[in-house]
């Protein structure tokens, strides 16, 4: 077992862990003030300049409140379901290459923390154990509003994540390989069509797949169009109706690294994360998540929500199909470029 | 088809059928929810999603309002009006003022009719906007709540330079208004009426052709016409369905037959119609403003003086020893009209808003009822609701456009 | 012991702890928890044995779908009272527990006394990475040798995909809606559907200045008389009494 | 026993089967015994994947693969079922489900 190894990928995931929760703390500030921007009005601005300290006293807030169990709340799995919503959240960062190997004091440190093999499957099983968290806490609160909302999340996320995975599988094709090490190395290579240089990203090759990710990708991290399970104006908080304090942030909060983690994912799969025209680094991958994070905030200012029967239809009856289409054309493009048709 | 002539039968297997069973959830909506307008309790019998029965439970913001007219001087209860649907008070004022006004005998002087026009009509648009708002947040559409009551701020503005007051105006007086009209207002209303097409353009653009709110509205909560007839709807919520009631028109008050204006009909009866019909109401009401501006004297009585029920003015009453006296009588005793009832019915932001009066010739009145629109509309609430979604529930609660202090009372 | 044993038992240990869970569980729900335990730490033995992809495998589609299947079946079912009853029948848990212990002894020795082992076969650690991994090699096995196999599976799910839609077609509450209806209401109300098509437009033939386009496809209609569509609404006829 | 071998394999495949075994005989709840049936199909899905990995085989995993499908299928046909009976007699109870047949 090479020590030195294992050492050098548990620091790069301690310091991304960190960066990630750090991040997040500041997704809640940026989507206030952009939303507030998109409403004619300033968004928080009285705590520190910007109202940059504003995440701060909200976490302070949050962890200074009581922590209410419901009298009939399944006790043990109520505690417990926040903090694996939690724990899950940032583990699909892991497999997200942020740049070249670097080396510090003869050490060579991958700019990754996890090489998996199978890095893509990896993320959807991550997103589908995440729903237990959910669900179980929809459950545990002993609360209708919960209990329709951790259905209603369920069917929502079992109905995405197959979109979701659909949506990857022509980008799979193209890649030859479930390692996102060696998607994003595919993607550095330059295509040339005629005078055109283009970078090979999979946004160029594989638009409706971009297109169908970006759509399951909202709606797997339950936002607005498809913010459903906590839809406010129906089910009042959805399956955190019950939860309170710190609990109740760590969903939050969860919520929040699930939109980083996509936008990483999708910057990745589909923009060529680091790839970038000059100074190839982790500063476009940055930039590129960070379009997709205003994108999800313009997408909850401007679109009503869905309806729950609409919502499935969506899925099954539009994005599915559509789906299973770009997987056969894709399969006879390459079945073609290899020779075989 | 049913027999209209027969009452229904209940035949009480059938009351079983409708019994939850086990597999079906009954959810309390409110008192206490995000989208029930205030403290409207539903009680809802799901089965999945699917709406079977829905039962609105009221009165959690009973005040007894009819009741406190009845012990109130006529004068003294206009502030009251204002209390029942407090996002339109200058209306509700209006509607008793001019049903006091019908039985005593009295009409205010041209000038005043206008500016009551005017103010009646800015109200329609106040309260459309935080109906248009608050429906369309509780569909989801969370901008749009913030840019209506960004602009529903001028007109809350302009309530404020009128009489002083922003929601609770307690603007109309008995007789026309004592008060002389500031006189940079009918400017500040003119720019209201520049501005605001514009604004709603605005809404449109984010609502009007959006799938997902078409989605949402189309084909929900249908109500037919004969229905809508049937279950006394009036406002939107009628004229959504294709029925041609508006009482400005069927029953003109004020100088509302001086002023030229549309009464736009829904041609499908759903949510999607009553909010086309709300929006182009707002878009009248902006021309039936201008008008008034353009035809109001710019100078002249406000205030009928020469009837003995109005009070007397201000300047009289500093000045004459009898005006001092009539004044005194009328604060602390208050005016006795003539014994007789009156109903008299204005057109609301929300429907017909009827005031009815029984009047024994005491100062006070012996019966006083009101005809809340949105009482009577929210019955077509279980109507609506059977067969539809829980989601489509804050629909058609929002479409009906309540509010619950006047649907309590 | 190697490393490899000791994290095996371990895995072992808590996936035995949560089968054990499944069956001893009161609320169907903590069983499903139990159950997800288990299915995770057997993934974990998975990656043990070098099967990356069915250890993935075993995640999404166990742990993913088929125990929330579960999880929200039971959930739908008795929304109100999901703690169960425990078998109060002494005699078959005792019969089951004995039966159990009893095949879990012979199991045990057999497997124990197992002299019988099969001839190692082309797929080493080295082979499977020339190849480019768990999953090429998987993938190359799955589609020469069991190509048919695979064909197979796919119609067999596709015909439970038939039978579960079949199986879990709503049951007509039309008919409880049309008595909540009449019972319900106030009004004596019509029966109406939610998804039948619009009904046709009958708009007022040659007053086109008062059908206004208001967006969404939908026309309104502008009237400027209090007589006007008083024999008829403006979207059609009345329906006949 | 001081190698991973196959046998780890088995007795820990043996030891969930027989549990899963144990439940189906002694619970009554139809969605309970539904867990428990999934608990064995994995049970031999470990025996499997343990001989795949002594024998240097993937014909091992192929079959895990396979069972995992058929479980799938059988796990929606199979709440299916419970599901339209529970609508039809309104429980999960097996002894109850039974008494309906008669």
């Amino acid at each position: 077992m090479d020590w030195q190894r294992l050492l050098v990928s548990y620091l790069v995931g301690f310091v991304l862990l960190n960066v990630l929760l750090g991040l997040m703390a500041y997704m809640t500030w940026f989507e206030r003030r952009v939303l507030a921007r998109l409403q004619h009005r300033v968004g928080p601005n009285r705590t520190g300049p910007f109202g940059l300290l504003q995440p701060i006293a909200d976490g302070i807030k949050l962890l200074a409140k009581e922590d209410i169990v419901p009298a009939n709340a399944d006790r043990l799995v109520f505690l417990v379901a926040p903090l694996l919503s939690f724990a899950l959240a940032p583990l699909g960062a892991a497999v997200i290459p942020f740049g070249e190997t670097l080396h510090l004091f003869g050490v060579d440190v991958p700019l990754l923390v996890a090489d998996i093999n199978v890095a893509v499957l990896y993320v959807l099983a991550l997103g589908s154990v995440g729903v237990y968290g959910i669900i179980l806490g929809g459950y545990a609160s002993g609360n209708r509003y919960s209990l329709l909302g951790a259905l209603r999340s369920t069917a929502q996320v079992i109905s995405y994540e197959l979109v979701l995975g659909l949506s990857l599988v022509g980008v799979l094709i193209l890649s030859g390989s479930l390692s996102l090490q060696d998607i994003l190395r595919e993607q550095q290579r330059t295509l040339v069509i005629g005078p055109l240089t283009l970078p090979n990203w999979y946004i160029l090759s594989q638009p409706l797949a971009f297109a169908l990710f970006l759509i399951a990708a909202v709606a797997e991290t339950n936002r607005a169009p498809f913010d459903l399970p906590e839809a406010e104006t129906e089910l009042v908080a959805g399956y955190f109706t019950e939860y309170s304090g710190f609990r109740f942030s760590f969903y939050f909060l969860a919520e929040y690294i699930n939109m980083i983690v996509v936008s990483l994912l999708a910057a990745t799969l589909f923009l060529g994360g680091i790839d970038g025209p000059i100074a190839d680094g982790v500063w476009w991958l940055a930039l590129k998540a960070l379009f997709f994070l205003f994108f999800y905030v313009w997408l909850r200012a401007t679109l009503p929500r869905f309806r729950y029967d609409q919502l499935m239809g969506l899925a099954w009856k539009v994005l599915l199909p559509l789906a299973l289409l770009n997987i056969a054309l894709t399969g006879l493009v390459r079945l073609w470029g290899i020779g075989a048709l | 088809m049913i027999d209209f002539s027969q009452p229904t039968p209940v035949i009480l297997s059938e009351v079983r059928l409708i019994t939850p069973t086990r597999r079906e959830l009954v959810l309390n909506m409110g008192p206490q929810h995000p989208s029930t307008h205030g403290v409207l309790r539903v009680r809802l019998t799901l089965e999945g999603e699917t709406v079977i029965a829905c039962d609105p439970v009221i009165g959690y913001l009973h005040r007894g309002v009819e009741k406190l007219g009845e012990s109130h001087r006529y004068a003294q209860f206009v502030p009251w009006t204002d209390r029942t649907d407090y996002v339109a008070a200058p209306s509700n004022n209006l509607g008793y003022v001019l049903a006091v006004e019908k039985l005593c005998g009295i009409q205010a002087p041209e000038r005043a009719q206008y500016w009551r026009m005017i103010m009646a009509e800015l109200t329609r648009i106040a309260s459309h906007l935080v109906w248009l708002g608050t429906h369309a947040l509780d569909i989801g559409a969370l901008s749009v709540s913030l840019y209506t009551f960004r602009d529903r701020e001028l007109i809350l503005d302009i309530f404020e330079k009128f009489c002083g007051a922003r929601l609770t105006t307690n603007m109309m007086e008995i007789g026309g208004f004592s008060r002389e009209i500031p006189p940079d207002l009918p400017e500040m209303v003119r720019e209201f009426c520049r501005y605001f097409p514009k604004a709603i353009r605005q809404y449109e653009d984010l609502l009007t052709e959006n799938p997902i709110w078409l989605a949402r509205t189309k084909g929900v909560g249908v109500i037919e016409p004969e229905v809508a007839i049937n279950y006394g709807l009036t406002g939107a919520c009628l004229r959504g369905s294709g029925v041609n009631y508006d009482v400005r028109k069927a029953m003109p008050y004020l100088l509302y037959d001086r002023v030229e204006f549309e009464v736009p009909l829904g041609t499908h009866g759903d949510v999607y119609d009553r909010y086309l019909v709300r929006m182009e109401e707002m878009r009248q009401s902006i021309r039936i403003i201008e008008q008034c501006l353009e035809q109001v004297p710019t100078d002249g009585p406000l205030m009928a003086y020469e009837s003995p029920y109005v009070i007397p003015p201000h300047k009289n009453v500093m000045t004459t020893a009898e005006d001092m006296q009539r004044h005194f009588i009328w604060v602390i005793k208050g005016f006795s009209p003539p014994k007789g009832e009156v109903y008299h019915a204005v057109e609301h932001s929300k429907g017909e808003l009827g005031y009815y009066i029984v009047s024994d010739g005491s100062p006070i009145p012996y019966r006083l009822r009101i005809r809340s629109p949105d009482f009577v509309n929210l019955q077509s609430l279980p109507y609506m609701a059977q067969g539809a979604m829980l989601a489509d529930i804050v629909a058609l609660i929002g479409t009906i456009d309540i509010v619950l202090g006047s649907v309590d009372r | 012991m190697a490393l490899s044993v000791l994290v095996f038992w371990l895995l072992a240990l808590v996936s035995i702890l949560g089968a054990l869970g499944v069956v001893v569980a009161r609320n169907p729900i903590h069983s499903a928890i139990g159950l997800v335990l288990s299915f995770l730490n057997v993934a974990a033995i998975y990656l043990v044995a070098r099967a990356e992809f069915l250890a993935v495998v075993q995640v999404i589609v166990y742990a993913g779908a088929v125990i929330v299947l579960v999880v929200f079946v039971t959930m739908l079912v008795h929304p109100d009272d999901l703690p169960e009853f425990h078998g109060r029948r002494p005699l078959r848990v005792a019969t089951g527990l004995i039966l159990g212990i009893a095949l879990l002894a012979e199991v045990t020795a057999a497997i124990l006394a197992r002299g019988l082992r099969g001839a190692p076969g082309p797929w080493t650690e080295e082979t499977v990475a020339a190849v480019g991994g768990n999953t090429s090699a998987l993938g190359q096995v799955l589609y020469s040798e069991f190509m048919l196999p695979i064909q197979l599976t796919a119609v067999l799910l596709l015909a439970a995909t038939i039978g579960a839609i079949v199986l879990a077609r709503p049951e007509a509450v039309s008919e409880r809606l049309a008595v909540a209806r009449r019972l319900l209401t106030i009004s004596l109300a019509h029966p109406r559907g939610l998804d039948q098509p619009e009904p046709p437009l009958a708009l007022p033939a040659g007053r086109d200045e008062r059908v206004k386009p208001a967006g969404g496809g939908r026309p309104i209609v502008l009237a400027r008389s209090a007589d006007e569509f008083t024999e008829r609404p403006a979207w059609g006829e009345w329906r006949p009494r | 026993m001081s190698e991973l071998s196959a046998t780890h394999f088995l007795l820990l495949s043996a030891a969930l089967f027989i549990i899963g075994m144990v439940g189906v005989l002694t619970r009554r709840n139809v969605l309970v015994i539904f867990m428990c049936i999934e608990l064995m199909l994995n049970a031999v899905n470990v025996s499997l994947i343990g001989f795949a990995w002594e024998l240097h085989q993937l014909t091992g995993q192929v079959f895990a693969l396979f069972v995992i499908a058929i479980a799938a299928a059988e796990a929606v046909v199979g709440l299916g079922i419970v599901m339209a009976l529970t609508r039809r007699a309104d429980t999960v109870d097996i002894d109850e489900l039974r008494q309906l047949r008669e």
